[in-house]
């Protein structure tokens, strides 16, 4: 059985991931201001993308771009390119997200007066 | 300033516009434009094949089109001899100009009763100078220069400084007024 | 409440990391992950499409598609954004004309960050298009091209007013820019599909061009990250004047 | 040869080129736009036909886009099943864009492109996420749905606002635990197109990562369908949508998310993976179970029609997630039909309740005093709706819940049976509820006549008798499309 110390130094970066993911899930369960919950589940989304990234590290590779004149291309010399594309469009996806959440907040700002959720929902039942 | 209905959605014929407006010297200021983007290009890109070299081309020609009226016109009148030597003669006058005032600032630093050596205040200057260019490259050199700090410019010329102490203060506008003047002819 | 939310996040999180023991050791060359499909990628793709980049090569060719749908999704959220917050669409507002163009050197008291705005702007737009059209060589490539383009006019909205920014490109500029960016993508797509391959089969423009097929792929890696390009920058824009403006679209917020 | 990405291809250009359009003609351009999109959809909805009849005789196809094989490139994938769903999506929003295709002079000036932008654009986003070969593509195809869809419901007034922006929170998190649940695969597997995947981990012994992905990715995928307890957004938003928005959405995105979850569960994770963890599965037909009686209960308190039917909603989606799990090939048969038969009685009723808001402006319960007077043809599409809801025999959804039910049986869950016909018996009391009133009561006086507007009616009246033609037809359906589907799996 490896020691702790052993595990967690070769594990750090899925311990690291699900930390800020239960940050980013928490501001957004515990958060009435809705600013605030965009904010955590733009944690919540990073935190996958680092899960992400962090997969693609190879020891001792180097970024996935070909050095000039590379004759002979070893796959163990480059750090694995999929992760770094898939988060690329993630990024987008969560950017674009974003846009559309503050835009929404914003009308709700304009039909309430408020983001902070516990007043719209008490507005919103009168 | 024409007040001709223009159609603002095309960026095209904001530039068409601003090309009107200028019809001496209009060339010589597209190239000169056109070359410091092209320089910043290959100065960023340094792949200098065929290929990557249009691209460059295509871009700062782009670039010049969409952007024409961004670029300062006050630059355009850098572009003769006199105004390059005045442009070397004043980046190398402010590095001697900064290095003396580290030094004066250091030694007030050091001193033993500093409190009684400072004395911070805000100047109130006038300038010649006119052209917006000319303005924030003398404002910044101002803040540039340890022992002050620009705290605000109008399009009148007129300047507030604060200073730390009465010396840093001394020799504004003078001789940088001059300097800066020459490189932009005024 | 709150500490039963806390609670319930701590004990998930604990589960989570319980599962994560699993996992291949961090920086393992010998992952799945790292073996199976990425290894393919990183061998042939410079022989496939003169694309160093493996990243970008993957991006724009093997997994293209996908990156369709990106720029979908982006158009998709300017689209939204105008949707959810423009309000009082007239005639008017739709096709602005102020019949006055300031001048950009009229500056007032923020004389110093107006000008170095003024200056600057062209540069980005021009660091912008380098980054673009170097994503096969060096990390860059049409999303992160068209930000940085979007940026110079953000910066401009936020160093002047809206109104100027609106002159230099209007909503109606955006509205077109985004959807042309996302036809220059799927129509390239399209073009290759009308010389019998598949959509998307960048092997169909180089066959249209007379290009070598690795030359004509990277070609055509270009052409969709301008049309990326076009989109991201529209859209950012459109995005941002909205929510500045809460949705008129005009000066005075 | 192109036709399963033309398919797809058809609603995305039609959004572009209503965007452009609309914004590049000065005035004539924003006319045309209703025609060029309702264009799209009928190109679209004719291309999926077409594929369907091909796949019936000639078997799946397997489209590479890009020309990549499959491990390496993206592939759309179009078996008999994903055919089917293809087409339920294209002609499901064709026919509810045509209803409503009269309300734009209703909506703000200005907006009529954009929102048929959008509409496309999540047209497109179901159709890519039914036919995608590819794990992560899914992933962007949901949020290309998922995105237009906040924004449509978001149209009509505050609440639609508020409900949208928590549909947003909701939703957000669902995808991201779909990729995150994706990544633990990638992990896995080293592969994200869906049979590599397949063929990699059926080799493999079982492991903890494959079972936590597994896991991880179908909580995602129900909080996108609104199962149970993760189900508040979906009533509160599309309750309060314009019905043009919740007529299309309501439809078809849980029934396209609870298609994920079948693709998912046949094609995706080794057979012996729900043999693995059967605890798991009984933990979730137990959970379809309380998502089914809640629902059922939840609709009893509505006051308004269309809350009722999303609540009633719930419970349908918790007969699918319960015919998933239970683990027999009966009851997956039960589920595949249900999500057949639920998109077209939910289109059916969700298009006739927004007609009747669009005529009257109400749809509280206490205001259809005497529909049958006043909006005759309307009212006799809905009885269709409801009773094939309500499952009487001739009707698609009789044989889905007949078929569910046997499964429950065969593998002697007692309690999903029972639940299921107590739902069935509380939607005959929600029904009989709301014929009484319509028939028996007199109009009030301010009743609007149906007068008899083809646009509107045609496509309701289409949906309406393809319900009972789609309950005759379950037999070749079964035949054709569900038992290759199921072939070897269960």
């Amino acid at each position: 059985m490896h020691s702790l110390g052993e595990v967690f130094a070769s594990h750090f970066n899925y311990i690291a991931y699900v930390a800020i993911m239960m940050v980013g899930l928490y501001a957004m369960a515990a958060k009435s201001n809705l600013i605030k919950k965009l904010i955590g589940l733009g944690i919540f989304q990073t935190s996958i993308m680092l899960l992400y990234v962090s997969i693609g590290a190879k020891k001792g590779a180097t970024i996935p771009i070909l050095a000039k004149g590379a004759t002979t291309i070893s796959p163990a010399d480059y750090i694995n390119p999929l992760p770094h594309v898939l988060m690329l469009t993630a990024i987008v996806v969560s950017v674009a997200t974003l846009g559309v959440a503050l835009a929404l907040v914003q009308k709700i700002h304009k039909h309430f007066n408020s983001i902070e959720e516990d007043e719209i929902l008490k507005e919103l039942r009168r | 300033m024409s007040t001709e209905k223009m159609t603002p959605d095309q960026p095209a014929q904001a530039c068409e516009k601003s090309w009107r407006e200028r019809p001496a010297g209009f060339l010589l200021d597209t190239c000169f434009r056109f070359l410091i983007l092209f320089a910043l290009w290959v100065l960023l890109s340094g792949m200098l094949d065929a290929f990557h070299l249009s691209l460059g081309v295509l871009s700062s020609a782009f670039i010049v089109w969409l952007s024409y009226d961004f670029f300062p016109s006050e630059l355009d009148r850098c572009w003769r001899p006199l105004s390059i030597l005045a442009i070397f003669i004043f980046i190398s006058w402010l590095m001697m100009e900064i290095v003396k005032a580290n030094v004066a600032m250091l030694r007030l630093v050091f001193r033993k009763d500093i409190t009684a050596h400072i004395e911070p205040d805000i100047v109130y200057l006038q300038t010649r100078l006119r052209n917006p260019m000319a303005l924030t490259i003398f404002a910044n050199s101002i803040t540039l220069t340890p022992g002050t700090i620009s705290v605000t410019i109008n399009g009148k010329g007129e300047f507030s400084v604060h200073t730390i102490d009465r010396e840093s203060a001394e020799n504004l506008p003078g001789e940088m007024e001059r300097k800066i003047g020459r490189i932009f002819g005024e | 409440m709150k500490k039963l939310t806390l609670a319930a996040v701590v004990i998930a999180g604990l589960l989570l990391a319980a599962t994560t023991l699993d996992f291949p050791k961090w920086g393992d060359p010998q992952t799945p992950a790292s073996m199976h499909v990425s290894a393919r990628f990183i061998e042939k793709s410079l022989e496939e499409m003169a694309t160093p980049n493996i990243v970008t090569a993957v991006l724009g060719n093997y997994r293209a598609f996908d990156t369709m749908l990106e720029t979908i999704v982006v158009f998709t959220a300017g689209l939204a954004c105008f949707f959810i917050l423009r309000t009082r669409v007239t005639r008017e507002s739709l096709d602005p004309a102020p019949s006055i163009k300031i001048p950009l050197d009229l500056a007032g008291e923020d004389l110093v960050v107006k000008t170095v705005a003024r200056t600057f702007i062209p540069m980005i737009q021009l660091f912008g298009l380098y980054v673009l059209a170097h994503g096969h060589y060096s990390p860059g490539g049409g999303f992160q091209g068209g930000v940085i383009f979007a940026a110079a006019y953000i910066l401009l909205a936020v160093s002047h007013d809206m109104r100027t920014a609106l002159q230099h490109m209007s909503e109606r500029a955006t509205h077109l820019l985004s959807a042309a960016g996302v036809l220059l993508f799927a129509g390239i797509g399209v073009i290759c599909m009308t010389n019998g391959v598949n959509f998307l089969d960048y092997g169909g423009l180089a066959g249209i061009l007379g290009m070598p097929l690795a030359t004509g792929h990277s070609f055509a890696i270009l052409l969709i990250e301008t049309g990326v390009g076009l989109t991201v920058t529209a859209a950012l824009i459109m995005i941002f004047k909205l929510l500045s403006s809460h949705g008129a679209v005009q000066e005075g917020f | 040869m192109q036709l399963p990405v033309l398919t797809i291809l058809f609603p995305l250009f039609g959004a572009f080129v209503t965007v452009a359009l609309a914004w590049s003609v000065r005035s004539g351009g924003r006319k045309n736009v209703m025609p060029i999109a309702v264009g799209a959809l009928a190109s679209s909805a004719a291309c999926a036909v077409v594929l369907l009849t091909q796949v019936l005789t000639t078997g799946s196809q397997i489209y590479l886009l890009g020309g990549w094989a499959p491990p390496w490139g993206i592939s759309l994938v179009v078996d008999p099943l994903s055919a089917l769903m293809l087409v339920v999506v294209s002609v499901g929003a064709l026919l509810n864009l045509i209803a409503f295709s009269f309300t734009p002079s209703k909506w703000p000036l200005g907006k009529t492109p954009a929102f048929l932008g959008l509409y496309l654009l999540a047209t497109a986003g179901h159709l890519g996420i039914v036919a995608t070969g590819d794990v992560f593509n899914l992933f962007v195809f949901i949020e290309v749905a998922a995105l237009s869809s906040y924004a449509l419901l978001s149209m009509e007034g505050r609440r639609a606002t508020f409900a949208s922006l928590n549909y947003l929170l909701v939703g957000s998190v669902g995808a991201s635990l779909y990729l995150l649940g994706v990544g633990y695969l990638y992990i896995e597997s080293g592969s994200l197109n869906m049979l590599d995947i397949a063929s990699i981990l059926t080799a493999l012994p079982l492991s903890t990562t494959t079972l936590t992905g597994f896991a991880v990715l179908m909580l995602g995928l129900w909080v996108k369908m609104a199962v149970f307890p993760f189900h508040a957004w979906l009533p509160a938003a599309y309750a309060s949508a314009s019905p043009a928005a919740s007529g299309l959405l309501a439809p078809l995105t849980t029934k396209v998310m609870a298609y994920v979850i079948v693709r998912m569960l046949i094609t995706v994770f080794p057979q012996n993976l729900l043999a693995g963890m059967s605890g798991f599965s009984s933990m979730v037909v137990w959970l379809a179970c309380v998502a089914i009686i809640a629902g059922a209960i939840m609709a009893i308190a509505q006051q308004d029609l269309r809350r009722m039917l999303c609540f009633i909603l719930v419970a349908e989606v918790g007969y699918m997630l319960g015919g998933a799990f239970l683990g027999n090939s009966t009851a997956m048969t039960g589920t595949i039909l249900h999500i057949l038969a639920d998109a077209a009685m939910t289109l059916t009723l969700f298009m006739a309740v927004g007609i009747i808001i669009a005529r009257t402006g109400s749809s509280r319960i206490q205001d259809m005093d005497g529909m049958f007077t006043t909006m005759p043809v309307t009212m006799l599409a809905f009885v269709a709706g409801a009773l094939s809801m309500i499952g009487v025999p001739p009707f698609c959804g009789f044989f889905s819940k007949w078929y569910l039910v046997s499964g429950a049986l065969e593998a002697g869950h007692w309690v999903f049976a029972g639940s299921l016909i107590l739902s069935s018996l509380v939607n005959v009391l929600l029904f009989f509820r709301i014929f009484e009133r319509a028939f028996f009561r007199k109009p009030s006086v301010a009743a609007v006549q149906d007068t008899g507007d083809w646009q509107q009616l045609a496509p309701l009246c289409f949906i309406a008798l393809l319900l009972p033609a789609i309950g005759l037809a379950t037999g070749g359906i079964i035949q054709e499309i569900i038992q290759p589907a199921l072939k070897g799996v269960l």
